[in-house]
């Protein structure tokens, strides 16, 4: 987490872009951030902010066509995954990058037992026999807090409920012990006690095995709960970043200060009415010329049309590391 | 039933026993063996005007709750009485004429709207079931709904897919509000959107009820959000009821174990506090609904649980005013709550006027 | 919001189906195909006027005339009598796409009918399938044969000796061709029944029949699309080996499957005799294929507008 | 699972028993009758005695149960009989063919082998073909290999095998002599030659048949791979390494292969029926051909037969393919 | 040299499915079944009689025939085996009349031992048969493919209801003929080997013969004609043009020889309106609305090009005819006048009859339009010859409706069906049929007044035209009991003519022969329409 220690991942200008029918779309425009040893990332941003194509793309999960990641760097150990060969990508997933997917409903295929769908990773990147993989399989499963491991190896996906599903998920991620976890929403479809169980298991783990994660989410709960730093994403970029006591203390970016004002709160006060963001969320075609938020914005001014504001740290650290922000106003108004 | 006014209101929905078990058949002949008790005793009652929360673990029975009470589902047990009128005994067609003034807004938008009808073809579908307006007079309402759901009139021809979740639910808000319902379930009506717009259709739910007079009965599992909307809210556990009780008074001093647990589990969305919170994580699986465990549902995962907890079920009683727990911790103090009798007494009567 | 004046009515569906449908390259070539051969048959005959069964009665000339390959006077020969191709080809391909269309509408309405009973009323899906086994098993055959025998000789007093073999031998084909469309159809609704909107539905008060017309049906046109293609290709070829039969439309009656059939034993002498039926029927059905790939995408709201 | 299955077969029972007396009062109500193909030149009042010979005077129901004693009771007894030595069945009438006086059953035995070889491997490979080209197509949707394969698939479904067939032997027996374009059915394979006869003899009308099956399943196939191709769990796989040989072959086509399967099994009773066209044009006097001439020739003890048996074929394999499917897709329970 | 030539592959083209022409008359069945069981004596492919078992054929000079003509007597030729070696008896020929006369067997040929008193074994080698009237004819029983000798001893337990049940007897009978079976598969294959105890120690030349069944037609003659696959082909009926083409390719020749088969128009003399009740439509209560006018009747035949018809459909196969009964040359009429078309005498006919041309080119009487329904069974040729006839007739002005039956309904004379041709509702009607043997008696008795189809007969008969002459029902008792051959071949030529040249009832379009195809490596073929195509399978051998 020191500022000198260097990333295990670091994304730069990464632009990934849909071409369909109706034209292209521009899912992702110039996403830069990155990953220190052992921290775990959240990424928060309404839903259709890009935030899991950002995540796909880095390990070029998107089915392509439609999908095009166009520019970039990628540095994952040294190397730049966008420009890998696919056998070579191949070996870096799951074995570097483990992915915990949105819906742990239809992530298992259904016809394969758990235990098969955990030793596979295991068989292809450790070189382990079927013997050696079912034992470390049934490890693993114990590992996210399911009993009777051994056993369970044998049920079909089927056979589990969603938060086991879940961890079943994560068990496989973690297979082969990655650098870099990326679970994207993976309690997003579960209820409170689940999710309760798994941010656990996940606190648990970070501890035993020290790995970097990025987690995203919408749920600014969780993200204060577990979260080092937050990335915020709008419109297909990021517009703000900062370590999570940072943001919440002291938010900067309308869409966030707006996005936390609307989470109504256990404790405290009741409010009478809900804070909501109003405005549809972006379309996303074309390349952007200017702020994506600048429709919705309350402090949206002339240049938020005619320009797409750049990040811009605001407590004087280097972008990316300490507080950054990309808005126009708070550039140019608020801290006038 | 909350404060004891000298006339009280009689409420709109009344809910008694409600009992809803899904059978299961095995064996050479398909001989009825067992049953998902989904919805296994419940009782409560919604006044006019007032929003009900019902949360629990997911597959504790809301939903069955929420569909039993319309009538998707032909109920195994128990009455449930809304405005007056028996919904479960219903025929075919009296249901049919009953329907307008109780509505459902559905878990997930997306798939409780057509994918290949229009936006005015699905809000206007319960006038082409319930009136014989003609197609201006229909078209005209359409686009007074989406105003009042804040959609714009110029999506009416657009499909579901062409919208973003929020909007969505807006459909589905504005079909149950086409025939002026008095009584609308939300099932999970956020539960599949991001946090900015579960803010708007929870804003939309609320500014509805003032204008129009509506009554929730509010399914979620988002506890903040139960906090915020609803006025009493019913805690659920395997098919049964848990706790019952105003919202304040539930949101600072939960009484059942399960209802304190659940609390514990949300998430607090600010990092200082978050890292203080202290938890309870609950252990171990949901039983299955199909075998129940014996004694109190909640026995297996309780961690107060005693002995008796494992041989007796627990009835669910007023232990303090207003506030009805299901548990053994609580019975000594509410033996036999004036509540509870009050109930026995309804139940009777209107058993008597059917 | 009180001036509805400048927005639009909710617009026809089926404009937008069509706009979706243009952009489709396969199904709009498809269409053009298709189209062409249709109006081939059907305006074709004011063009060339030759009666497809004019056959010479001087015996000399009709020598003259049989079996000529391609000219000026016979753009596709003639036949065996010297009756012309073009015009026979024209007629027949009147009958071959009616009876295809109609039959496979008939087969299709059967099977999606006894599919959507099947998969929404839980009572009638035993009965009903083991209706289509019943179906499947019987021997086709047979009951071809029973059906003309009945209801030949009533229908042509009816409607004429024409129309009603033409409703016998649609109505015949498609009542042997269902279980297929049938059992998919069943098979997608028992699916979609369990899906939320059905329920939504229902809690509105829809009854069953709307519950069907206006939420199952829809969508399931895909699944129905594809049967609704081949069935085409079936309907055409065994309205010939249905002539063959003798159960057909009068011998004297080109349609393409019979002109094929025909043509085989001149197969050696003349092979452009199978060419044209082959052709024209194979043109048929590719083009349906395409069109069913349309607008089975255009039909789809998800789909169409991306 | 096995109650299911046990249950299913007990269903099983009453239905085919109405199949069957359907069937019978379909084939006795169709016009025609055996005498169709005794020449003009025999006299009505023989013609009368024949009928009378044959027992196809008697009424119906009569009839219809004679045929259900001889074919539940008498027939198994008769082939216990073969199979064990004993006479049980002595002097009980079998089921006899009314065009050629024999067992209908021995003739059906006779029958079986060829149209095994020929319908059976025709259906074989058929999906042999199929399986590969519809996961291609699919893997590769709208490649020129996929396009490719759309055109051949609905060119193959929509000419007729009687035009295919009469081409292969136009080309390939008359002009260059390959194969024979008549079936040999006496042909016993012994050895290596005989064996490559046999291949020779097959070659044509498995092809013809062979084209259309796959047409067919290749579009199955290809639309259960596209269903499947666009899971979340094909992406899980790729996420965990996978190479695409083992997302494409193991993951996804396990998944589709359940629907096809049963496609599959479905189309296995149609083997049984021969494949009537085929077997004229190439003689190959299958039990396709032995229907249709049984049919012709208003052979009622042959058709009712031969259909019932294809009859309990379908439901049989009706329930192969829920069973299947059961056992294909761990999430289908039937109990 | 018996069995010195191999293998003889022959392909029929409708499947065998028994040798015992007994239980089944199909042609098929019947030729099949010659090479293996025999009668006393055959047809050469002149019609003459010639003896197979016999020493000579009977006659009233030798004494075989009695003087009153009531009992022929068969003198069996000594030293004759079965293929299994037993001797051929006297007891045999009585048994094989027991077998085809017994009450409940249902034979097929019943009809050729009609008229029989009894049939009794003078000794070991004589037969002996009786009539129950003098019989002019008496080469009908054991005369012929249709009625062979069985072997009692094999087929003692099959007489009556038996009959059906022996399956092993029907399918491996045990013959004098040249071959006997080895193998039988049903409506599939036959194989035969060279009978060792053949009466001809050097026939046959073939050690086997394989018979193979299935298919059509043209794949038959492309087996024998192109391919070279098979040897012989029985019944290649395809298009003239594919007959001179396949011939081109010099792998065989077709073979063709007339015997008395006719395809032929019946007119129906009585009303087939649909608009009848059932039950009389079709019936001699009601007589056709203009059919039952022999002008029309005739102008349709005039208006029919018989040649144009043979050269479309038959070729070298057939030949134009006004006679039902073209052969033998005895009982054949001279009579030609229909050959030429005639278009204008035709319409001078019909304009004559009061058929006015209308408005739309179709003739009326009465305002009654004139349309004929014009059925036969499908079959390529029929179907062309339909157009062409349509043709014609439309020419004439008369509006025609095609209509085509599966054979199996059209020749079914299943009573409940109302497409067979028996019941005959339609107007006008095509097919082919002919006589078995060469004595026309019984065919043209079938024009008797009371052997008309009607409900009554459950549709049976073979007067489908209804047609009724007293005349005629007198002169074919005459014919029966006419002795004098010449005298009996004029009253069989007046007969023919009554039901053609007089009345138009039947217009005989084509004489169709026999056409069949064999390769050039076959030798010894010669066709025969009188009795078996392979009659003379014994002689066939292979041209080296
Ligand atoms: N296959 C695709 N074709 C076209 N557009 C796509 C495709 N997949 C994603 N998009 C678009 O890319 C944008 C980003 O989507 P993404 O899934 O990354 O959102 P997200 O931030 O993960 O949202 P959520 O919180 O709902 O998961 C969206 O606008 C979406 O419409
Ligand atoms: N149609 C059905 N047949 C059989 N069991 C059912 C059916 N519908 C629901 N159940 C069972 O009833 C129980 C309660 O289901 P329900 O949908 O009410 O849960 P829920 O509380 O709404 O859960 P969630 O929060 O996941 O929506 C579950 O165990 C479920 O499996
Ligand atoms: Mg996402
Ligand atoms: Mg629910």
């Amino acid at each position: 987490m020191a500022d000198g220690a260097t990333p295990v991942l670091d994304v730069r200008g990464l632009k990934t872009v849909f071409r369909t029918r109706g034209g292209e779309v521009h899912a992702v425009n110039s996403v830069s951030f990155h990953l220190n040893p052992g921290e775990l990332l959240g990424v928060v941003g309404e839903s259709g902010s890009g935030k899991s194509v950002t995540m796909m793309s880095l390990i070029g999960l998107l089915p392509s066509p439609p999908a095009d990641v166009r520019a970039g760097t990628v540095m994952l150990g040294g190397r730049d995954l966008l420009k890998m060969s696919a056998d070579d990508l191949r070996d870096v997933r799951g074995a570097k990058v483990g992915f915990v997917f949105q819906d742990p409903m239809t992530s298992l295929n259904p016809v394969f037992t758990v235990g098969n769908q955990i030793m596979e990773p295991l068989i292809r990147h450790m070189g382990l026999n079927k013997k050696q993989a079912q034992i470390r399989a049934a490890e693993l499963l114990a590992l996210v807090g399911i009993p009777d491991a051994a056993a369970r190896l044998k049920s079909y996906p089927h056979q589990f409920s969603g938060g086991m599903r879940q961890r079943v998920m994560i068990a496989i991620a973690l297979a082969c012990d990655p650098d870099v976890l990326i679970a994207d929403e993976p309690t997003t479809a579960l209820d409170v006690t689940i999710q309760a169980q798994i941010l656990e298991l996940v606190k648990d783990l970070r501890q035993k095995l020290g790995m970097a994660i990025v987690w995203i989410t919408h749920d600014l709960g969780v993200i204060a709960g577990i979260a080092d730093r937050v990335m915020v994403m709008y419109g297909g970029q990021v517009v703000e970043q900062a370590p999570v006591r940072e943001l919440f203390a002291n938010p900067q970016h309308p869409y966030t200060r707006a996005l936390l004002k609307t989470i109504p709160s256990l404790t405290g006060e009741r409010e009478a009415r809900l804070q909501v963001i109003e405005g549809q969320p972006p379309i996303l075609s074309g390349a952007p010329t200017a702020c994506p938020f600048r429709a919705r914005c309350a402090y949206a001014f002339a240049r938020c049309e005619v320009e797409n504001p750049e990040r811009r740290a605001i407590d004087g650290r280097a972008v990316g590391q300490g507080h950054d922000v990309a808005c126009h106003w708070t550039a140019e108004v608020a801290h006038a | 039933m909350l404060d004891a006014s000298p006339k009280p209101i009689p409420p709109l929905v009344q809910v008694r026993g409600l009992k809803m078990y899904f059978p299961i058949y095995t064996g050479l002949l398909r001989r009825h063996t067992g049953d998902v008790k989904a919805v296994d005793g419940v009782s409560f009652d919604i006044m006019p005007g007032e929003t009900l929360g019902l949360v629990g673990e997911s597959g504790c029975g809301k939903s069955t709750v929420g569909r039993a009470l319309l009538r998707l589902y032909e109920i195994t047990g128990g009455n449930v009485v809304i405005n007056g009128t028996d919904i479960a005994t219903l025929g075919p067609e009296a249901l049919r004429k009953a329907r307008p003034q109780m509505q459902m807004v559905f878990q997930d938008p997306q798939a409780s709207l057509n994918p290949r009808m229009t936006l005015a073809d699905i809000i206007g579908e319960p006038l082409d079931e319930h009136t014989d307006w003609n197609s201006d007079r229909k078209l005209a309402r359409v686009y007074e709904l989406m105003d009042a759901v804040g959609l714009n009139r110029r999506f009416a021809n657009r499909f579901p897919h062409e919208f973003s979740g929020g909007q969505r639910q807006r459909i589905g808000i504005a079909r149950a509000l086409a025939l002026n319902p008095r009584f609308i379930v939300c099932d999970e009506p956020i539960a599949a959107l991001d946090v900015s717009i579960q803010a708007q259709v929870v804003n939309l739910l609320e500014d509805l009820q003032d204008k129009l007079g509506l009554t929730y009965l509010f399914i979620s599992h988002d506890l903040s959000m139960v906090r915020h909307i609803a006025d009493r809210v019913a805690v659920m556990y395997l098919g049964r009821i848990a706790e019952l009780s105003p919202r304040d008074a539930l949101y600072a001093r939960p009484l059942h174990p399960y209802a304190e647990a659940l609390l514990s589990a949300v998430p607090e969305p600010d990092p200082t506090l978050a890292r203080a919170r202290q938890r309870i994580i609950l252990q171990g699986d949901v039983p299955s609904p199909a075998n129940p465990p014996k004694g109190c549902n909640f026995c297996t995962r309780c961690p107060k649980a005693f002995d008796l907890c494992r041989r007796v079920k627990p009835e669910l009683a007023e232990v303090e005013p207003g506030r009805f727990v299901a548990c053994h911790l609580f019975s000594d103090t509410a033996a036999a709550g004036s509540t509870g009798a009050s109930e026995a007494k309804e139940r009777n009567q209107q058993g008597v006027t059917q | 919001m009180t001036d509805i004046s400048h927005i639009e009515k909710p617009r026809s569906q089926w404009a937008d189906v069509w706009s979706q449908f243009k952009t489709h390259k396969g199904a709009v070539a498809g269409l053009t195909v298709f189209v062409t051969l249709i109006l081939f048959v059907t305006i074709g005959p004011f063009i060339w006027t030759v009666d497809p069964t004019y056959i010479n009665p001087n015996a000399a000339e009709m020598i003259r005339t049989r079996n000529k390959p391609p000219s000026w006077q016979f753009p596709l020969g003639t036949d065996q009598l010297g009756r012309d191709m073009l015009a026979r080809m024209m007629k027949g391909g009147q009958v071959s796409i009616a009876v295809g269309l109609v039959a496979m509408a008939i087969s299709i309405l059967l099977g999606t009918l006894v599919g959507v009973m099947a998969g929404y009323f839980k009572r009638l899906d035993g009965p009903l399938m083991r209706l289509t086994d019943l179906f499947l098993a019987l021997p086709l055959l047979p009951l071809l044969l029973v059906m003309v025998m009945l209801f030949r000789d009533p229908l042509a007093r009816a409607m004429g000796p024409e129309a009603g073999t033409f409703l016998l031998i649609v109505f015949a084909i498609g009542v042997t061709s269902w279980m297929q469309a049938a059992r998919i159809v069943r098979g997608d609704v028992l699916a979609l029944k369990e899906r939320e909107f059905v329920l939504a539905a229902r809690s509105i008060g829809t009854p069953s029949r709307r519950m069907i017309l206006r939420h199952i049906l829809p969508n399931v046109v895909s699944p129905i699309m594809v049967s609704a293609t081949l069935g085409i290709a079936s309907a055409i070829i065994t309205e010939s080996a249905l002539s063959f039969l003798g159960l057909g439309f009068p011998p004297d009656f080109p349609t393409w499957g019979r002109l094929l059939f025909d043509g085989v034993d001149y197969i050696q002498q003349y092979p452009e005799r199978v060419m044209w039926p082959g052709i024209a029927i194979s043109l048929t059905v590719l083009s349906v294929n395409y069109i069913g790939d349309g607008l089975r995408d255009a039909l789809d709201p998800r789909i169409r507008g991306r | 699972m096995l109650t299911f299955t046990i249950r299913r077969l007990l269903m099983a029972i009453p239905t085919l028993l109405f199949i069957s007396l359907v069937i019978f009062l379909l084939v006795d109500f169709a016009p025609g009758s055996p005498m169709s193909q005794i020449p003009l030149t025999v006299p009505p009042e023989v013609r009368l005695k024949i009928i009378e010979a044959m027992g196809a005077n008697d009424p119906l129901f009569v009839r219809y149960l004679l045929w259900l004693k001889q074919f539940f009771w008498v027939e198994p007894l008769v082939l216990f009989d073969t199979l064990f030595g004993t006479s049980h069945a002595h002097g009980m009438q079998r089921i006899v063919s009314w065009q050629s006086r024999s067992p209908v059953m021995d003739i059906i035995w006779q029958r079986l082998p060829q149209t095994l070889s020929v319908v059976g491997s025709a259906y074989v490979i058929g999906v042999l073909i199929a399986l590969p080209i519809g996961i291609y197509s699919a893997y590769r949707q709208y490649s020129w290999f996929d396009q490719l394969g759309t055109f051949i698939a609905m060119i193959g479904f929509s000419v007729p095998t009687f035009f295919t067939g009469v081409v292969l032997i136009l080309v390939f027996s008359v002009n260059l002599g390959w194969f024979p374009s008549i079936y040999d059915t006496s042909l016993r394979v012994t050895d290596w030659e005989s064996f490559l006869k046999q291949v020779k003899q097959m070659a044509m009308p498995v092809a013809v048949l062979a084209l259309y099956n796959a047409a067919q399943i290749s579009r199955y196939m290809r639309s259960s791979m596209l269903d499947n191709l666009a899971q979340d769990y094909v992406r899980t796989a790729r996420a965990k390494g996978m190479a695409e040989r083992v997302v494409v072959l193991k993951h996804v086509l396990r998944n589709s292969l359940i629907p096809v399967v049963t496609v599959i099994a479905l189309g296995i009773p149609t083997i049984f029926g021969g494949a009537i066209i085929t077997e004229q044009v190439f003689k190959v006097n299958g039990l396709g051909a032995l229907l249709i001439n049984a049919i012709h020739g208003s052979d009622l003890p042959m058709v009712q037969t031969l259909t019932f048996i294809f009859a309990v074929l379908i439901v049989m394999f009706n329930l192969i393919a829920d069973v299947l499917y059961g056992m294909l897709d761990p999430r289908i329970r039937y109990d | 040299e018996r069995g010195a030539d191999g293998n003889v592959k022959v392909l029929y083209s409708q499947a065998v499915s028994i040798m015992n022409a007994y239980l089944s008359s199909g042609t098929k069945d019947v030729e099949v079944g010659s090479l293996v069981l025999e009668p006393l004596a055959g047809f050469d492919n002149e019609g003459n009689v010639i003896p197979r078992l016999v020493t000579e054929i009977p006659s009233v000079e030798n004494g075989g025939i009695s003087e009153d003509l009531t009992t022929i007597t068969w003198k069996l030729t000594p030293g004759l085996l079965w293929s299994d070696g037993t001797p051929v008896t006297a007891a045999d020929a009585v048994f094989s009349y027991e077998y085809c006369t017994h009450p409940e067997g249902g034979c097929a040929q019943a009809a050729r031992y009609e008229g029989i008193e009894k049939v009794e074994a003078v000794d070991e080698l004589t037969v002996k048969i009786t009539w129950t009237a003098p019989k002019p004819n008496p080469f009908t029983a054991f005369v012929g493919a249709t009625s062979p000798i069985l072997q009692a001893a094999q087929f003692a337990n099959c007489l009556g209801t038996a009959a059906p049940t022996c399956t092993e007897q029907n399918f491996k009978p045990v013959g004098t003929g040249p071959f006997m079976v080895t193998d039988f598969k049903v409506n599939d294959v036959v194989e035969l080997a060279a009978n060792p105890n053949y009466r001809d120690a050097a026939k046959p030349a073939f050690a086997t013969m394989t018979v193979k069944g299935g298919g059509d037609a043209a794949g038959a003659a492309r087996a024998v004609m192109e391919t070279g696959e098979f040897d012989y082909a029985w019944n290649t009926q395809i298009n003239p043009e594919l007959q001179s083409q396949m011939e081109a390719g010099g792998k065989g020749v077709f073979v063709s020889a007339f015997g008395t088969l006719v395809e032929r128009i019946e007119m129906n003399l009585t009303n087939p309106s649909p608009d009848l009740p059932e039950g009389e439509r079709s019936t001699a209560k009601h007589p056709h609305p203009f059919l039952s006018d022999i002008r029309v009747r005739q102008a349709l035949s005039k208006a029919i090009d018989r040649n144009l018809l043979v050269e479309v459909g038959y070729g070298n196969a057939g030949r134009a005819t006004c006679n039902l009964v073209p052969a033998p040359a005895l009982y054949a009429s001279p009579n030609t006048d229909c050959i030429e078309q005639d278009m204008e005498g035709a319409k001078a006919l019909l304009d004559e009859a009061g058929w006015t041309v209308g408005a739309n080119g179709i003739r009326e009487k009465d305002g009654k339009p004139l349309k004929i329904l014009y059925q036969t069974s499908v079959n390529a040729v029929r179907q062309d010859f339909q157009a062409l006839v349509k043709g014609w007739w439309n020419e004439l002005g008369v509006d025609v409706e095609l209509k085509s039956i599966d054979g199996g309904v059209y020749f079914g004379g299943d009573p409940g069906s109302p497409d067979t041709f028996q019941k005959f509702y339609a107007d006008v009607e095509m097919y082919a049929n002919n006589f078995d043997g060469t004595d026309p008696e019984p065919y043209l008795a079938q024009y008797l007044c009371d052997k008309a189809p009607k409900p009554e007969n459950g549709w049976q008969g073979e007067n489908v035209n209804r047609f009724c002459d007293p005349a005629y029902d007198a002169m074919v008792a005459e014919l029966a009991t006419t002795r004098d051959m010449d005298k009996r071949g004029e009253i069989a030529i007046r007969l023919n003519e009554m039901l053609t040249k007089d009345s138009y009832v039947i217009v005989p379009l084509v004489d169709r022969g026999r056409l069949s195809a064999h390769s050039n490596t076959l030798g010894g073929v010669v066709l025969n329409t009188w009795d078996s195509e392979l009659w003379n399978a014994s002689d066939w051998f292979r041209i080296k």
